[in-house]
């Protein structure tokens, strides 16, 4: 048998992360004498379906499908498990037993960026700037933040006096929310919940213009423009879900199991069963949540270069002083 | 050439196009190592391409009358949304007949063709009494319907889908090997009776009629397609496990050795039949022949005594028709209505058409022409999946091809002084 | 021309005080005109005079915005081209209206197609019929399967009155037929004019040309700045009477 | 009333527009308790609204001449990425220049703008002189560009953008109080020139004039609107922190009890430079006068000895460079360059012209139209998202009002018999 | 018409063997015609004979496949539209080629607009300056700030007429330019013609009505299928030569 062929089925690459991610990804196929294929779908679950066949046409030995839709991807891994293909389920959950999932929880995302916001802020006004509203992850991510807000919302610590949809999730859209919930609220904002570190540049671009830049506004992904604002103070936290651990485990596990590896032999592999009731077999990675207190990290990680890390920055946090 | 497709009555525009596509396949195959021309992934590719290509007929007349429709994807998504509550909300549990009740497609397939009608019918109504321009019209829609859509299921994604219904999604329904045949025998011999009819049909008239052995080539070169055609999908075999499980579900065990192929997609065979009705709309129905004189000269046309508002209410109404039919199958398809279904379908829609030969001038268009438009963009985006190009550099190849397509039309059209 | 008609009995078509505006504009102010069977009405006037813009409502094309329409007597409501066709009522627009990208028998029978018993549309025969009426119309015409877009101004001019003739028209409404044609071609569509007078069809021709009309017609009707300036038997008058009426629009002492 | 506005020659459809505008924000302003027309928010709405409307009056020239362009949002964000780059690699690093260089701003302006010229340029080339339709080379050029970009920046989010670009982004730089009385004191002063030396003009050649009164009327009416702008962006005061970090980073202390108003944004101005030349351009010289003609019998035109395939490319060269104006606001006022920026823009710019009064029949469009039919959408958008309306929703009142505005405007030219 | 035209010259125009085909169809075959100053030279001949793609060649509306032009004797490249107006050719269009959207001063002025010192177009000086001629042209045109969408067929072509004869041509190409016209305003069309004539300008004129051409013109050239048939003196022939020409395609024996 000649060596093995991973296809990767990408949701998008609109988001800066995803080309790290098939980096990382990359390399492991590479170090493991594996093959690397790929399509995107464009943020269409149609496409994917089509790109999936397309890849299974191709003869590859086990897929690897961000998915854009938990529950649409089906026929995907229905397809797959009529070859006898294994699935791994990268990042967003895919809600099938025979996918292994390997993620960093995006509920838990939600959590940690409440928690670091809430961690700044225990009290006062808070604005929740959410995904987009046709992305299903935008209310996984909603989900976990309130539940961790929920309690001084109920104590009437925190009040929650705006809440938007981000069309796109486009930073422009963002920012304009944003000034408009600014302006209804006489900037009476304490602390913004921001989804992701794009949005999260259109929240600061609008605090700057009222001079509140500072506030906290939380976000995720690790951008890179995103830990510059960590760094300046602008942001307060970026959940950096380290893609690169998650496309080295993803390579990995894909060329495992291809080999014959069965889902539960996995290193780190637990049972887990989801909202919607499925037991299925998983591996979380540990979402670090990126904070002035942990820049380091990052430049330490190789994620970031301190030089662009820190650009700007005078006598800010470590490693940038 | 020429002479011999002048003889033979062939388009030479229609041959043009086969040929690009054929080119294309075979890069591809080159590229792949032998796989693209596969059963398999020939199966795959028209699967893929029935949603688009539904649409793509409507897309035609609606651009030979000289308007657009930007709503398509919209549309679709509205439709999918209205089926995937009527399966899984309304007939399972406010009319408590539970789960993969048999009247639950059909009656979800009724909801969806009547929100098509519906909507069809009130944008043909803005255009073609109130005035206002399609594009317009359509613009405000996209924005307006995949929004609706998007309350009618709270933005959820919703399924899975009732199990008949499921058959009309491609893989999922069949018709198995020797329907495959059947309806291929039948094909052909409808066929040939056409064009026998035709011919017969001439000489009563004592119109000129094409050397016989013309005709029997022509016969010959089409049942030979259509039921190679057929041999194709049937060669591709269901795979061992999904065999096991269907005979478990029997109650049976898979017999040592036994195999099965696919044969003819239901979905697939629902364009053809969409294709074929379409197509004889165009050419052979008074409605076609307005459609046609409408986009040729819009006030020749009304003075005439063609009755052009009605037209256009018409002409979006079918649109409204094939937007829900194809939303039965991307969604079936999907086995789930996801919110960002049929996104930005009405760029691919409109391509297809446009790179078909369908000119956004009015008046000139056909149906056979968007289909394989349609087959030629799916092509080439699984090709370039396949080959693991790039996705942005996949964009980038599809919006050239798009504008080279289109120029290569223009100076044939010149050419032949159309 | 001066064949005896008969206009004791009702006319054919009786256009009452008719009136139509567009945005302020009177294009046309209270114009009656009749027309009886076997006859040719000319309406006459300068350009702009609200000529091509009254037949238009007999046409269907335009709504009137007052008066009304007798057919055989009876009041008719044309609201559009196909209530005017329902009275038998047939057009040559000034501009043609064909659909360019048809062929010529698909123009021929636009909007009542031949169909099959099954309810398809018949090109065969319609195609046979076609070249039937060209035939007579226009012996030299051939070019039966190319688009009217690629036929010459004459050609193109020969399949809108075919058009007109051949469904038993009982009116016909003729608006500068001959703006466009040579000689040659102009005197076939005299020719045709003649023999459908005979048939008993009433005509209603607009024409700039007074010699033509006096050749062809049997009234005369003069119009300018959308009224009517008078009716006149041409036989009665003189070409400079008729000029006369269209330049200052007053109506000659002696006419009918 | 329309007595009046013909006495004082004014636009009864601008009138009209501005009269929808007006009523808008009074519902706005009182459903947002009274705080939706302050200075702040009216300060907010005109640097929101300036992207947009640069690039409307641009698609003014493209839909009169009977085009259309699809790809402005795609070929905004390759301007965008290509200055972004050149800020941020290209003069700092490559040219060594470090971070802020006062050539660095400049000269990323001059890359962007390049782009979009030879881009225009490219466009105008396939749809002016190889005879491809504007909808399908812009339909191309949107999937290109926007793909184009993403490889400029390899799909990163780039910045922040250098400091004196970011002047252009709308709060970050604003001309103060000072500056802003002046500004509108010579606009003012313009503004009355321009009315005086028409009339004298017109009686020049013995022209009918209107009543003195009514130019007075309409002379005080226009120096009101003129300094009562003016007036309320000086009103929105600088918030303290803000002025107290200006103040630190001068190494100054805030005085107690010192305020600021912000003035008129460079953004704003930048918009009204673009408007006044553009509406020069329509109304004043050979280069518009011919725009209009070809927009309204593009044979006539050409026959008239009118360059018409120079014409397309010169009216897309101008729409390339006013993307590339767009995109400096844009990015600026992002202070980094995202690789979905200007997503979605075509549509909102088309919008905004056709809002405004631009048919897409070709040969009518105002530049004054576009820019207020791009505010009236941003108002409505903004106001939406300050009443707290859930974005889906959003999408469905902006697409019913497009189709409303241009029911609205079609009935009106209808019942003027325009 | 007969003043006597001095021909011992060089032409003002000389159109050496046009030849112009549409795909396959050959719509002008090997023709030769020339112009004198002060002369009117008619082209006549069924519909679809060549006359209008003829002298589109000349105003630069075509490209022709073969020939050679030349103006004053010397060989012109005439290759778009404003190749002819650089050699001062006008040309009125059979279909008036006017921007419907645009007042009568712009339409008049289209393409060499009168400017400040600045560059910017003057509108009050052009308005003024159309006032002017169109008061000489047709004294009760009053619509100056209308678009010319709004103004009738007759008041169209005397706009169109009017842009021709405005700039100082030399030679003046008019395709049908009475077609549409009333009688009143035929004749005001054919004065102009014969005062544009005394000014030592050259005509083309095609016109259908062989009387028309035969008043108005010095010398008519007739053309069939594309071929030139010949050139007569208009004097020394009877109409019924001319249509023995435009129908036979036979040149008459006496003819000079
Ligand atoms: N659709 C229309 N909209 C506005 N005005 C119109 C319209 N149709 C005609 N008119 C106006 O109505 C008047 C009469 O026009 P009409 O076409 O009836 O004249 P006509 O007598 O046929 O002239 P011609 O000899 O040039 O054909 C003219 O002033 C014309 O401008
Ligand atoms: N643009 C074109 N494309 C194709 N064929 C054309 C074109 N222009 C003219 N023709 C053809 O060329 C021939 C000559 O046409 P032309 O318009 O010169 O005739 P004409 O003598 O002016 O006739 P008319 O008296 O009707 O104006 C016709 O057969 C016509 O169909
Ligand atoms: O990481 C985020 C992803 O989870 C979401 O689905 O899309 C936006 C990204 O920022
Ligand atoms: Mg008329
Ligand atoms: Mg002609």
């Amino acid at each position: 048998q000649d060596s093995v062929t991973v296809g990767v089925s990408w949701s998008n690459f609109q988001e800066e992360r995803w080309k790290t991610d098939e980096a990382a990804i990359k390399a492991a196929l590479e170090e493991a004498g594996a093959e690397y294929v790929s399509a995107d779908a464009q943020s269409s679950s149609a496409k994917q379906l089509s790109d999936i066949e397309s890849l299974i046409a191709q003869g590859v030995d086990a897929l690897i499908i961000l998915a854009q839709d938990a529950q649409a991807i089906g026929p995907a891994v229905q397809a797959a498990a009529d070859e006898g293909i294994p699935v791994v389920g990268y990042d967003r959950l895919i809600e099938d037993a025979r996918a292994f999932y390997l993620t960093f929880d995006n509920i838990e995302v939600g959590r940690m960026q409440a928690r670091a916001v809430f961690a700044a802020q225990p009290t006062g006004n808070y604005v929740m700037i959410k995904g987009s509203a046709q992305d299903p992850n935008a209310d996984f991510l909603r989900g976990g933040q309130q539940e961790v807000l929920q309690e001084a919302i109920d104590a009437g610590d925190i009040t929650i006096v705006g809440e938007a949809y981000t069309d796109g999730w486009l930073p422009a859209n963002a920012q304009r929310n944003m000034e408009q919930i600014l302006t209804a609220n006489d900037n009476n904002v304490d602390a913004v919940v921001a989804s992701n570190d794009g949005t999260a540049g259109g929240v600061v671009a609008a605090l700057t213009a009222q001079g509140m830049e500072g506030i906290p506004v939380s976000g995720q992904d690790g951008d890179h423009a995103a830990l510059n604002r960590v760094a300046l103070g602008t942001q307060t936290v970026s959940v950096w879900k380290d893609a690169r651990d998650l496309g080295r485990a993803a390579g990995e596990i894909a060329v495992a199991m291809a080999n014959g590896t069965a889902m539960g032999d996995i290193e780190g592999a637990a049972a887990w069963t989801s909202p919607a009731g499925t037991e299925m077999t998983a591996r979380f990675l540990e979402p670090v949540p990126v904070t002035a207190d942990n820049l380091t990290v990052v430049v330490d990680a190789g994620w970031i270069d301190q030089e662009t890390l820190c650009q700007g920055v005078t006598g800010g946090p470590a490693p940038c002083n | 050439m020429r002479n011999l497709a002048r003889t033979l009555e062939i388009d030479t525009r229609l041959l043009g196009m086969i040929g690009a596509f054929i080119a294309l396949c075979l890069v591809f195959h080159f590229l792949t190592d032998g796989r693209f021309l596969t059963p398999r992934n020939i199966f795959n590719l028209t699967i893929q391409t029935v949603s688009v290509g539904i649409m793509a007929t409507g897309m035609v007349f609606v651009i030979v009358t000289r308007h657009i429709d930007l709503s398509v994807g919209s549309l679709l998504a509205t439709c999918s949304a209205m089926m995937a509550m009527t399966q899984t909300l309304v007939t399972p549990e406010w009319l408590g007949l539970g789960l993969n009740h048999p009247l639950t497609a059909p009656a979800a397939i009724v909801v969806g063709l009547g929100t098509g009608i519906v909507i069809g019918a009130f944008h043909g109504w803005l255009i073609g009494y109130l005035g206002i321009p399609a594009f317009i019209v359509t613009l405000g829609g996209l924005l307006v319907w995949r929004n609706v859509a998007w309350y009618l299921t709270n933005g959820q994604t919703i399924g899975p889908l009732d199990g008949n219904f499921q058959l009309f999604g491609g893989i999922g329904g069949t018709l198995g090997e020797t329907w495959s045949w059947v309806f291929g025998l039948i094909c052909a011999a409808a066929a040939l009776y056409a064009i026998w009819q035709s011919r017969r049909n001439k000489i009563s008239h004592d119109f000129p009629v094409k050397p016989l052995w013309a005709e029997i080539a022509l016969g010959a070169l089409v049942t030979a397609a259509i039921l190679g055609f057929i041999a194709i999908l049937n060669a591709y075999q269901i795979p061992e496990r999904r065999l096991e499980r269907m005979f478990e579900a029997r109650g049976e065990v898979l017999p040592e050795g036994f195999t099965a192929g696919y044969g003819l997609p239901i979905s697939v065979l629902l364009l053809i039949a969409v294709a074929v009705t379409m197509t004889i709309i165009a050419n052979r129905t008074r409605l076609g022949r307005y459609i046609f004189a409408t986009g040729g000269n819009p006030d020749a046309a009304e003075l005439s005594g063609i009755n052009t508002r009605l037209l256009t209410v018409k002409v979006f109404i079918m649109m409204g028709i094939l937007c829900a039919i194809s939303a039965v199958v991307a969604s079936s398809r999907q086995t789930f209505h996801s919110n960002d279904i049929g996104t930005l379908d009405e760029l691919r829609v409109i391509a297809a058409a446009v790179i078909g030969g369908t000119a956004l001038a009015g008046g000139v268009g056909t149906i056979y022409g968007a289909i394989l438009g349609a087959l030629i963009m799916q092509s080439l985006q699984s090709g370039m999946a396949m080959v693991g190009v790039d996705a942005p550099f996949q964009n980038i190849v599809v919006g050239t091809v798009l504008v080279v397509a289109v120029l290569i039309d223009t100076i044939y059209r010149k050419r032949t002084g159309d | 021309m001066a064949d005896t008609i008969d206009r004791s009995g009702t006319p054919l078509v009786e256009m009452r005080d008719i009136s139509i505006a567009f945005g302020g504009i009177k294009a046309v102010n209270h114009v009656s005109v009749d027309l009886f069977p076997g006859e040719v009405v000319g309406l006459l006037g300068h350009n702009g005079a609200g000529k091509s813009t009254l037949i238009k409502c007999l046409s269907g094309a335009y709504r009137m915005d007052a008066g009304e329409i007798f057919i055989n007597g009876d009041k008719a409501a044309i609201n559009n081209p196909r209530d005017a066709r329902r009275y038998n009522i047939e057009t040559i627009y000034q501009t043609l209206a064909l659909a360019d990208n048809l062929d010529a028998a698909s123009n021929l029978f636009l909007g009542r197609e031949l169909t099959t018993p099954v309810g398809l549309v018949d090109d065969a025969r319609m195609e046979a019929e076609t070249r039937q009426i060209m035939g007579r119309l226009n012996p030299n015409f051939q070019k039966f399967s190319a688009p009217v877009s690629a036929l010459s101004g004459g050609q193109r001019q020969s399949v809108a009155i075919a058009r007109a003739v051949y469904f038993n028209a009982r009116i016909l409404i003729m608006d500068e037929p001959t703006a466009a044609l040579g000689p040659q071609e102009t005197r076939m569509v005299a020719d045709l004019i003649d023999e459908l007078k005979r048939q008993g069809l009433g005509i209603f021709l607009i024409d700039h040309d007074v010699h033509q009309v006096k050749e062809l017609c049997d009234r005369a009707a003069v119009m300018k700045n959308g009224e009517l300036v008078g009716v006149v038997d041409v036989d009665s008058v003189s070409v400079d009477d008729i000029l006369a009426m269209i330049i200052a629009g007053k109506k000659p002492q002696m006419a009918a």
